[in-house]
């Protein structure tokens, strides 16, 4: 189905002018106010969000820049192959969940129900495979704190690996501090996604969304993109900051 | 009930001694007390100004007098004044408090040095000659003094209000304020940084002393030995003297007359040789590698004190030869220890 | 008073669209559906660009490295941002308010990096 | 009353009544309040949280008062002393300067204004509420554990490695508190941009919108940041993850940074809803429009925006580079200058107008003697020579008292008194109210005047037992708290009388112009039986003279 605009009367107001849809709220003079409002809101919750990353981020640019040889050896004891699938499995959930707000467009019900499945399938996926990454990390004494251990960067198992002078590897624990911040929250917003969605689910097979009530699949989709961006800046800045 | 007499006694001392602003002890006292009066006289010439309408329209323009008001839109002349003309006077200041600024964070060249250390909740301070001071700080009148502080443990806050200068004392990094002292006798010394429970406590006295009494003090309190003599033991004992040798085919750099050069590092950038670059180099060697060398220095993090620190980065500030360098270590390779009684020469 | 539904402004025979002075939503835009295979074209290019950030990773590209990993991504969340998220067909408002959020986020990394920056610079 | 003097104007009290139906009887029971979406209901709700957290913080201030008393640290120990100013600073800022305007004045008046039935998403509105109770739950918790002692601003390593009190409790409040104040930001914005009344432009927007939509723009973009901020120095104490210890190759300035980043613009937050309030205040009792509108809204908008860019003016002397300190200094000067317009804008409001002085124009004058006081003492700041030897010290303190409690608070609390009638539907006795008033203004003066001087000596902030010689003044400092407390007990006291003995205050009582002032008082759940269409100007009394007369020959 190619692109067209719908013009909102066809949606939402097919009996006659004065009634109003069942989903609008009596403080809102129309539907499409109330669409507008809520997107706009939606918005300006994702701006908070930009400011929330951003801090991680201006600590990760700070850090980067001082300890450059500590984050490219961290960052090189990541797996690129895990990091790369995800990656493509997330902005593939990402496709999911657009198609999913076409669906409930289009007033599919079968459609949005399996787009939305999707999602949750490929979210958890993510997860799964980040689960295994944090394991591995636990594992080799990666985590910051009492038990971080330095000596895989101090003497590498990896001959190609550069060898960091003690110094330096002190401070591939801030690297991954940072890794761990910045995708524990990122996975913390995925977690909370992924809780709406099965809401969602339940929801739409009742039919809830098909009726022209699109908003709320709209703004969650705009939420799980914005998790997507997130992760295709963190994938580049952590996984991939010197690999040749 | 009257007024107790404890009470006025301290109004009396309040209204004869430092009614006002404290006494004038630094030659940047009195050019930061001319920007506050001038700040004063901006504030109360404002506040005058506002009041004046207030008042004038109050009377005026009261509904007694005036039932019916007149609407007026505003005025582009009159919102241009009052946003040039504060605008204008906003600026200058800005000009003013940044020369004072750069004034007092720019310590003259020829300054003498004194380490201050500060840690919940003492000052420590630590004279080149060796001798050291807790909560306290002696120094002689009509000189440049630089001082170089560095926290222990968390943020403080160096203060001499009579002095009219101020800087905060940063872990894990040396920041220096200075002034020169014009009157003699004691003065207040405050942390002003909030560090923790005895943050009231960390006060001191800052004792401003002729250059006579100063130098009659230096020789009273002398621990026998300099900041330079206790480095250089430290210079021997953590092993530096192995590979700063001083020879040309040695391991590290030599770092006879090193500091204030500048140095060609290893990743083409050139920095000047610093009290904060030697104490950066011993805790952190590989970012701090100077061009042809390799990153085999292991790290000091941890192992030495800050006073420590300030010995060794003291002493090679000094070192103008490598000749005791090598002197030591030969004795210290026939021995396997510093020699004890290197204390006792002067360089 | 909750039961009161209709508003007077309303005129009958636009029912969705606002008073001629249109006040309430001076900027609105007709809503825009996109379809599959705009989302399937952008999912491509997408994986390209995941592609080609890993490859660049692995060129030697000095101190390139960073800012080419940086614009690839930049430009994959452009367009996550202007087709999955539908910002291309929506209101002015939204659009100032993307930009607003990078803005904002640049304020604190470019003035926060400026005293990281220049503290270097002369030495006292 | 005389009606020489006064533009108050009542209805015959023997026959008035309050309106049968209002928002607050419109339903019984504790939980049509505690589940109420309706922004007039959470508003009260809110009155009466900050109203409780203000008696909190002022019982620390004052107990921090009496600690000084006397140089000796005599009172309490230095530990607990900590932890009052603490909690003092802590509970002021969060729990009640934050919320104080924009959550009631602004949560009740903000969709009136504008002609709406309610903000655009009530229930995230009643959500804000609970994580503002949330908010103050776990800093309460914080309190009976045992206390806090980082001062307001957790400055680390203190706060991450030297301090053994409840630091992540009381990090939780505020994270928790932070998006109470998020949510209540976005929802204003939201409305603001889609909820008018036709024929509601830009600038027919009483000032109060305006100023209270540049708050939200600062509290949705800067709050996150402190959050991130507060979840890194949670982090830093669990874990240890070392971005803010020096030990392990991390700033303590970069908190510093990210601390400031939120914490400098929501000074603006706390401050930019009360200009708003001035601006109607002093309108309505000069019976003129605002003068130069458009520049009161753009200063509100330019403070908003430069408010940003200032933030490091906290740090000048904690070792940022020079250079960037010159940047930051200028960039302080350019923001105070949209103050300045205002203080001007206000003063010629009152040129060739009629003047009356009830006490919500008490307030304002004591707000805007005080602030300029405040707003000119840290031009003194800015400057960053003379900030040297005044940070950190007792000046400091005095300077954003004058901004805080003597601006935003004097503010506040014209708010209150002028909204009053049309939020309960009766009025407070005059006198009482006046006295009040001027009590607060001497108290005031009383108290954080002495402490420009006593800062300027040398005394350090945050001192529990300090040198002899700063005595006396510290002692004015303290009598006057004392008749600072009794001016702000007075209106708790005549306030909650007025709610049952007050005289009925009809729709408009001060003839404002406002559209909150053409509906009934107190107001009706959805505020509007039809959906005003808004043809004038905001502060047009000839509109408001005109409908009056047409109103009194269609009754008559």
């Amino acid at each position: 189905m190619a692109d067209h605009a719908l013009t909102h009367d066809e949606v939402v107001a097919p009996h006659g002018v004065h009634e109003h849809p069942f989903y609008q709220k009596h403080h809102f003079e129309t539907a499409e106010q109330q669409r507008e409002a809520a997107g706009f809101g939606m918005w300006l919750f994702l701006l908070t969000e930009i400011m929330f990353f951003g801090g991680l981020f201006m600590a990760y640019l700070l850090y980067r820049n001082w300890y450059y040889d500590a984050f490219v050896s961290g960052s090189n004891t990541l797996s690129l192959s895990l990091g790369l699938i995800n990656t493509i499995v997330l902005i593939g959930s990402s496709l999911t969940m657009a198609m999913a707000v076409w669906a409930a467009e289009v007033r599919k019900q079968g459609a949005l129900v399996m787009y939305l499945v999707a999602t949750i399938v490929l979210g958890c996926v993510f997860l799964g495979i980040k689960t295994v990454e944090y394991k591995e990390k636990f594992e080799l004494h990666h985590v910051p704190g009492a038990s971080f251990d330095i000596s895989e960067f101090v003497h590498p198992t990896d001959k190609a690996e550069k060898p960091l002078p003690v110094d330096m590897a002190n401070k591939t624990q801030i690297y991954f501090s940072l890794y761990f911040a910045m995708t524990g929250v990122h996975a913390f917003h995925m977690i909370i996604g992924l809780g709406m969605l099965i809401y969602f689910v339940i929801k739409a097979r009742q039919g809830l969304y098909t009726t022209g009530y699109v908003q709320p699949i709209e703004n969650f989709g705009l939420y799980w993109h914005f998790v997507d961006i997130v992760w295709i800046f963190l994938f580049p800045l952590l996984y991939l900051i010197n690999r040749h | 009930m009257g007024i107790s007499p404890v009470l006025w006694q301290f109004l009396t001392k309040w209204l004869t001694s430092s009614a006002l602003w404290p006494r004038e002890a630094s030659t940047v006292a009195g050019q930061t007390d001319a920007l506050y009066i001038f700040l004063w006289l901006m504030t109360i010439v404002g506040m005058a100004l506002v009041l004046a309408l207030l008042v004038v329209f109050s009377v005026k323009y009261r509904k007694e007098k005036h039932p019916n008001a007149i609407q007026i839109e505003g005025s582009t002349l009159l919102e241009a004044t009052w946003t040039i003309i504060p605008l204008g006077i906003f600026l200058f200041v800005f000009v003013w408090g940044a020369w004072l600024y750069f004034r007092i964070y720019n310590p003259p060249a020829d300054s003498m040095n004194i380490y201050i250390v500060g840690k919940q909740w003492m000052w420590k301070a630590e004279h080149p000659g060796g001798q050291h001071e807790i909560n306290a700080l002696h120094v002689p009148m009509g000189r440049n003094v630089q001082l170089t502080m560095i926290s222990q443990d968390v943020f403080h806050s160096y203060s001499i209000p009579e002095f009219r200068v101020k800087r905060e004392v940063i872990p894990g990094r040396y920041s220096t304020v200075w002034f020169n002292a014009t009157a003699a006798g004691t003065y207040h010394l405050f942390c002003t940084q909030y560090c923790g429970t005895l943050h009231s406590g960390m006060v001191g006295d800052v004792v401003v002393m002729t250059p006579s009494d100063y130098q009659a003090w230096v020789d009273s309190s002398t621990s026998g030995m300099s900041l330079a003599q206790n480095g250089e033991r430290l210079f021997a004992s953590m092993g530096c003297s192995q590979c700063h040798t001083g020879d040309a085919a040695a391991r590290g750099p030599n770092l006879a007359g090193i500091y204030g050069a500048k140095l060609k590092m290893d990743d083409g950038s050139t920095q000047l040789v610093t009290d904060g670059f030697l104490r950066d180099a011993i805790l952190n060697p590989s970012a701090h590698l100077p061009a042809g060398f390799k990153p085999i220095m292991p790290t000091y993090q941890g192992q030495i004190s800050e006073e420590g620190m300030i010995d060794l980065v003291e002493y090679i500030k000094g070192l103008k030869t490598n000749y005791r360098v090598q002197q030591t270590l030969g004795t210290s390779q026939s021995n396997q220890a510093a020699p004890s009684a290197s204390g006792t020469v002067i360089p | 008073m909750s039961d009161y539904k209709v508003s007077t402004k309303h005129d009958p025979h636009t029912p969705d669209k606002h008073d001629p002075a249109n006040v309430t939503n001076p900027e609105h835009a007709e809503h825009h559906i996109v379809g599959p295979a705009t989302y399937l074209g952008i999912f491509a290019i997408l994986m390209v660009g995941t592609i080609l950030t890993v490859v660049a990773s692995r060129l030697p590209l000095g101190i390139f490295t960073a800012p080419v990993a940086l614009a690839i991504a930049v430009t994959k969340a452009v367009f996550v941002v202007l087709f999955f998220m539908h910002v291309k067909y929506s209101t002015r408002l939204v659009k100032l308010t993307v930009a607003a959020g990078f803005f904002t986020f640049s304020i604190l990394v470019i003035m926060s990096m400026s005293d990281y920056i220049s503290r270097a610079w002369g030495q006292w | 009353m005389s009606t020489a003097n006064t533009i108050v104007n009542l209805p015959d009290q023997r026959t008035a009544k309050l309106p049968k139906v209002n928002y607050i009887n419109k339903e019984h029971g504790l939980l049509s309040w505690l589940l109420t979406a309706d922004h007039k209901r959470i508003a009260m709700l809110y009155l009466f949280s900050i109203t409780g957290f203000f008696l909190l913080g002022g019982f620390f201030a004052g107990m921090v008062r009496f600690e000084l008393l006397t140089p000796a640290g005599d009172l309490m120990a230095a530990d607990t002393y900590n932890k009052m100013f603490t909690m003092h600073g802590i509970v002021m800022i969060f729990l009640f300067l934050v919320p104080s305007v924009p959550a009631t004045l602004g949560n009740f008046l903000i969709p009136i204004m504008i002609g709406a039935k309610d903000l655009a998403f009530p229930r995230i509105n009643l959500l804000s509420w609970y994580l503002y109770l949330g908010g103050g739950f776990f800093t309460l918790a914080s309190l009976v554990l045992g206390g806090v002692d980082t001062g307001w601003t957790f400055t680390t390593p203190l706060s991450t490695h030297y301090l053994n009190t409840h630091v992540i409790t009381t990090a939780t409040a505020i994270f928790i508190a932070g998006f109470s104040s998020i949510f209540t930001g976005l929802n204003f914005i939201v409305t603001i941009h889609r909820m008018r009344a036709p024929g509601m432009t830009w600038f027919r927007l009483p000032l109060f919108v305006w100023s209270n939509y540049a708050a939200s723009i600062m509290m949705v973009l800067g709050t996150p940041v402190l959050a991130i901020a507060i979840v890194l120095v949670a982090l830093e104490r669990t874990v240890g993850i070392g971005v803010f210890d020096p030990a392990k190759g991390g700033d303590p300035l970069l908190f510093q940074h990210l601390f400031w980043f939120y914490s400098h613009p929501a000074v603006y937050i706390m401050i930019l809803p009360g200009f708003g309030v001035i601006s109607e205040v002093i309108s309505t009792f000069s019976r003129k429009r605002v003068f130069g509108y458009t520049a009161v809204a753009f200063s509100s908008v330019a403070i908003a925006l430069f408010g940003f860019f200032v933030w490091a003016h906290h740090m000048f002397i904690m070792g940022v580079s020079n250079y960037s300190a010159l940047v930051f200094s200028l960039l302080t000067m350019l923001v105070a200058v949209p103050s300045a317009i205002k203080i001007f804008n206000w003063a010629f409001t009152l040129q060739k107008g009629s003047i009356t002085f009830e006490t919500p124009m008490i307030y304002v004058f004591g707000f805007i003697g005080l602030f300029t006081i405040g707003g000119l003492t840290g031009v003194f700041l800015g400057s960053l020579g003379m900030d040297i030897h005044l940070t950190e010290t007792y000046f400091i303190v005095a300077h954003f008292h004058f901004v805080m409690v003597g601006g935003m608070l004097m503010a506040f609390l014209a708010g209150i008194h002028f909204w009053w009638p049309k939020m309960t539907g009766r009025m407070y006795p005059e006198g009482m109210s006046k006295f009040a008033a001027v009590t607060t203004f001497i108290g005031f003066i009383l108290t954080f005047f002495p402490q420009f001087i006593v800062g300027y000596l040398g005394m350090p902030r945050r001192y529990h037992a300090y040198p002899a010689e700063y005595q006396v003044l510290n002692v004015l400092s303290t009598a006057g708290a004392t008749v600072l407390g009794v001016g702000y007990m007075l209106p708790l006291l005549y306030l909650g009388w007025s709610l049952k003995y007050g005289a009925i205050a009809g729709n408009n009582p001060w003839q404002a112009t406002g559209l909150e002032w053409q509906i009934q008082s107190p107001p009706l759940t959805e505020n509007f039986i039809e959906i005003p269409i808004v043809e004038q100007e905001a502060y047009d009394y000839e509109w408001l003279a005109h409908k009056t007369e047409k109103e009194v020959t269609t009754v008559g």
